[in-house]
């Protein structure tokens, strides 16, 4: 999971096929619940030993059942399984893309470009990791709940939705050991107030280690917040229009600080796994 | 053996197929051998730091794309620090595309990008002028020919002009650029298009409007490569909408002598691989020796200049 | 109920869905009853009688199409006395679209049709000028504000300036025929473009150049449209690539007040009786209650004039 | 069968719906043989009806199987069959379109616009037809036939192929009681003077009242030089590149003699079939 260096180092011609542009076939694409669908896939071994949590593939949204979607998508990696040779995405259905996807059966090839992008650092010395998820997030943070099982981390999943129906992924993190805290909008338990104090137990009776989130904004303010607090760092990953997803077209910029100035990072490149610090709220 | 290799303006090309700038750079040369390629073609390059447009920068319309990255640049140092010494270990010529606002800024960066490794510069004239209207260099024949009469001062390397859609006219500027000293051109850039999402009316590109690329393009990159080849003697190069081998043909039968591909590498990143492989082959299943022999051969009846030359829809 | 109509000018059209030039004619009323139209628009026509470019004259590029029909007309006689004398059955408006190879020709024309029955002129400045360098007249300010200032003192009916995307000049075309007289602008005519067919090596078309229409023009005549609304005060129609209501809509928001369809009749000749009835459906759905209410509503953070008329690629 | 006004009327209201656009059923889409498909669709009586040797149906081909073709597609009609509620076309995979077409099987859709055009005409005092098919002009003639039995004429059909083994529709015209001659490339009867030959035969032994073509440019010719030489009438189905079908667009004309004056004529809407003396060749 080191970070790769970008741009390459000169001079040096970069070993090519780094990264994996192939047709998988379609093992199951079925409702998790109303509104999340889950897509797996058949992969070699040889790309599911790239996987790591927060990466993503670019897939190519095949021209189907009245949809002719044109670039690729990005979708976060939710499950990689180098034991049944499964390589696993949660989607929500959206637009042209995501419609297309659902039509996909079993049996059906489907184009992906990947792994692409950095995935969550997980330091030796981090051990007890926290992380806040909500909605299509899961679909981004459940594999750190295998990496830390398989590392041997400790992991608080706190997860968040409307109701207690649409709360995705619980059993996955309990069959990884996971410690799971459920909040949602229909008990008042996910307002912010409410989760720092769930988080603010978690520092003083367990100690955390590490914060990883993806994609809400009160959420990376919180986390910030209390990051800052308690020096704990943190991870957030990042959503941003993407085009060639491998960094050379510049489209999936989001501007971060770093060292007090405000640069423009690509979420395909330099992410989109970003430092929670760094992240801005948007 | 089909020989594949073709010639512009003195600069040996392998084979015919490169990246269009800004579609392209060290990264793709983790996806495949890059070297394969017929010349790398740099992102344009500003003097100075540049941040780029808001986002989003990219949206899709109708099986092409919009785009307004801006030109986001990390200035000539870099340039010349990083991004040459990368290239160098490749054989593949080096083409470094540049822009500037005024015809000054243009000529310094010129003249500063003229360097060992480089084996072509490629002039972005499809950037606004600051000094007139605002409107792109190559909108207009004057200001096409001044900027390059300008450049061809300040290098010996040659010099590729990348022109516009956005203009009616086309033939003209072709031959203002090759005046001016342009040794090749480059045919064509984006077009200005605009898209909105009726549920939340906003523009989605965040620049409000941005440049059409992908195969939307194709016919109009075509018609202005075709109008361009018959107004100079300087070689075209085709780009706008290219992602099979049977669109290189097109541009090459045209008479573009060789061709760049953008937006089909976002959609399939080994594109350019695949199509060097299939345009070799196909011209080796129809007996044709050299790729050369393709170019120009549009069987157009010597249609009269009026019909070439308009900038009228029929 | 949704109040579907719009004011083109003094003109009110019961909704704001009408044909494109050259995409429509009589025949269609076979298919259904064509008074449920915004207006009914000719096919252009031009004095003498011409009998179009030679064939093949229209093909296909990925997902939408080229044309070079040229303009066949039967000559203002026919116009006269059978055009206008079928269109005399309906109550919908009839709009003429005309065209001259001079001045002249135009304002003769433009005279020669104002009679009882017309509505409004369309005057397609997209052909070329024969006088200047063939160019078509409303590829430059000049030319379009000569002609339409020609044709203001020919008639007193409504006279609507159509357009051509082959410019580099939208916004300054746009108030060029605004102060030489045009009451609305229809944004836009079809781009110049080219297709070869690579096993024979021919064009596509017999006149080796076309129009493209369809789906892919959307996103330019979108932009068009847009910067036409921006630069003047008189009404907008849209034109280019809309097949469905969604596309109205985005033209709409950007600043049309009615739209033209052309090309997509070709697909499904039914289409503007479904984008009428689907256009109403929504606006009803989302509680608008006059399709007025959502013209030029695109939520554009008042862009500065540099971007909004921009004609360089970003 | 009667020729409709061009243009209609002048301040008559048009009927509407006089044409057709409607899905369809596949019923069986079939080879013929190495280099034709049949296509069956289930279609209403009222549509079926209207149906006349000669015209022609603009087929909205559909997005499928990579290919994505986008104006419609002319097809004359092979076969309509109001007993059994079919429509037929015979086509040969040529482009995008009918590459589309093939893809099709039972239980889709189709969208078909039509009937267009004008048919064959056969007048009363017409009884015995000759025509002369190579090709996929079958497609256009072979209806012919069926309305020739119905109306009680003789038929006589020369079919013409490179070989034996791909004449197509040899029995349909036997069962439709027609004299079939076949003519191929292999064994040279295929050959313009002996074509001549066959049907100076017909004209000296049975008599001949009009000739039926479609396509070809050689046949064309002798059927104008035998028309002009017996006085005998004839007809011939054209092509032309379509964009409309309808007759709104004008790209689909032909030049055409008439009154010694050389005419442009739109294939969708003054033919596909046109006087033969009329007709120029190219
Ligand atoms: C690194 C990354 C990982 C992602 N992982 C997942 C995932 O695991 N599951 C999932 O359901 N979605 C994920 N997304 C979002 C997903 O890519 C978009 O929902 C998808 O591209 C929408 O495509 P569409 O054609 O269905 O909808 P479109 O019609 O293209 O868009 C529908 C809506 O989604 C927005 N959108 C489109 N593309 C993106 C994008 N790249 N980022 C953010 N918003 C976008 C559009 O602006 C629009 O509002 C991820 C995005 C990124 C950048
Ligand atoms: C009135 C009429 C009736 C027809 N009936 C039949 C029929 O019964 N069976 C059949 O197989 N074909 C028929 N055709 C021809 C058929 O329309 C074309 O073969 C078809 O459109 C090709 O489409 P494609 O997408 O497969 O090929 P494309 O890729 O579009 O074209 C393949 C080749 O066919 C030519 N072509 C395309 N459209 C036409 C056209 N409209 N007329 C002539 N050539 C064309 C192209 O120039 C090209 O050379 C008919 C054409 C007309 C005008
Ligand atoms: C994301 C993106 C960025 C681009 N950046 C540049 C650029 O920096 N300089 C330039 O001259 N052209 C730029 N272009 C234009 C392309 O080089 C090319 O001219 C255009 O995309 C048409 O080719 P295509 O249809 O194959 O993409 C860019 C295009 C895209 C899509
Ligand atoms: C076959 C065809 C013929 C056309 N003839 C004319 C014409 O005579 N006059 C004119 O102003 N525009 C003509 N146009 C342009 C259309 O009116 C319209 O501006 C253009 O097609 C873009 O709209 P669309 O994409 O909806 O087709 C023609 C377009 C087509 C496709
Ligand atoms: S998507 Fe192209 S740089 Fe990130
Ligand atoms: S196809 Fe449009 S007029 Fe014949």
């Amino acid at each position: 999971m080191g970070k790769v260096l970008s741009p390459p180092l000169a001079g040096t011609r970069l070993p090519a096929a780094d990264v994996f542009e192939r047709d998988l076939v379609v093992v199951s694409n079925d409702p998790v619940n109303g509104e999340y669908m889950r897509l797996a896939l058949k992969a070699p071994l040889e790309l599911l030993e790239r996987c790591r949590a927060g990466q993503f593939f670019h897939l190519l949204c095949p021209v189907i059942g009245g949809e002719t979607p044109y670039l690729r998508r990005p979708m976060s990696i939710y499950g990689f399984f180098p034991e049944t040779g499964e390589l696993h995405f949660l989607y929500k259905v959206a637009g042209a893309g995501t419609r297309a996807l659902f039509h996909l059966g079993p049996g059906d090839m489907l184009n992906v470009l990947g792994p692409l992008g950095l995935g969550f650092r997980i330091e030796d010395d981090w051990q007890h990791l926290v992380l806040v998820a909500r909605g299509v997030g899961l679909a981004t943070l459940a594999p750190l709940a295998l990496e830390a099982r398989n590392r041997g981390r400790r992991l608080t999943a706190i997860c968040s939705a409307r109701h207690a129906d649409v709360l995705m992924s619980i059993d996955y993190f309990r069959d990884m050991g996971a410690d799971v805290v459920t909040v949602t909008d229909a008990d008042g338990t996910s307002s912010m107030e409410h989760v720092e104090g769930v988080i603010e137990t978690l520092v003083e009776k367990r100690g955390v280690d590490a914060f990883y989130t993806c994609g809400s904004n009160r959420m990376l303010l919180l986390l910030q917040k209390l990051g800052r607090r308690h020096g704990i760092p943190g991870e957030i990953a990042l959503e941003q229009q993407m085009a060639c997803g491998l960094g050379m077209c510049h489209c999936c910029v989001r501007p971060f600080m770093q060292d007090g100035k405000r640069v423009q990072l690509r979420v395909c490149r330099e992410g989109p796994v970003f430092d929670i610090q760094e992240a801005m709220p948007w | 053996m089909v020989d594949m290799s073709v010639d512009i303006a003195g600069l040996k090309l392998k084979n015919p197929v490169m990246p269009a700038s800004g579609t392209f750079s060290e990264e793709l040369a983790e996806v495949f051998d890059i070297e394969c390629l017929g010349a790398h073609v740099t992102k344009t390059i500003t003097r100075d730091l540049r941040s780029g447009n808001p986002t989003p920068r990219v949206c899709e319309v109708d099986g092409s794309m919009l785009n307004s990255i801006g030109i986001p640049s990390k200035g000539v140092r870099y340039f010349l620090e990083k991004t040459a010494p990368f290239y160098s270990a490749y054989n593949t010529p080096l083409v470094v595309s540049i822009s500037g606002n005024t015809a000054d800024e243009f000529e310094a960066l010129c003249a500063e990008v003229s360097v060992d490794g480089v084996a072509a510069i490629e002039v972005n004239v499809s950037c606004p002028n600051i000094e007139e209207d605002g409107k792109a260099f190559a909108i207009r024949p004057s200001s096409t020919y001044e900027v390059m009469s300008r450049l061809r001062k300040a290098t010996r390397l040659p010099l590729w002009a990348k022109l516009t859609p956005n203009t009616g006219e086309t033939p003209e500027v072709a031959r203002a650029a090759e005046e001016g000293g342009a040794d090749a051109l480059v045919v064509a850039n984006t077009l200005l298009a605009m898209a909105i999402d009726t549920r939340t009316r906003r523009p989605k590109l965040g620049n409000l409007m941005g440049g059409l690329s992908g195969p939307s393009l194709k016919p109009i990159a075509l018609r202005m490569a075709y109008q361009c080849a018959k107004a100079t003697r300087i070689p075209i190069i085709g780009c706008g909408g290219i992602s099979t081998a049977d669109d290189v043909l097109e541009f090459l039968i045209a008479g573009a002598s060789a061709v760049q591909v953008g937006t089909a590498t976002f959609i399939n990143p080994t594109a350019m691989v695949s199509i060097i492989a299939e345009l070799e082959g196909r011209l080796s299943r129809e007996g044709v020796s050299s790729v050369r022999e393709i170019i120009g051969t549009v069987i157009d009846d010597e249609q009269k200049s009026g019909v070439v030359f308009m900038e009228a829809a029929p």
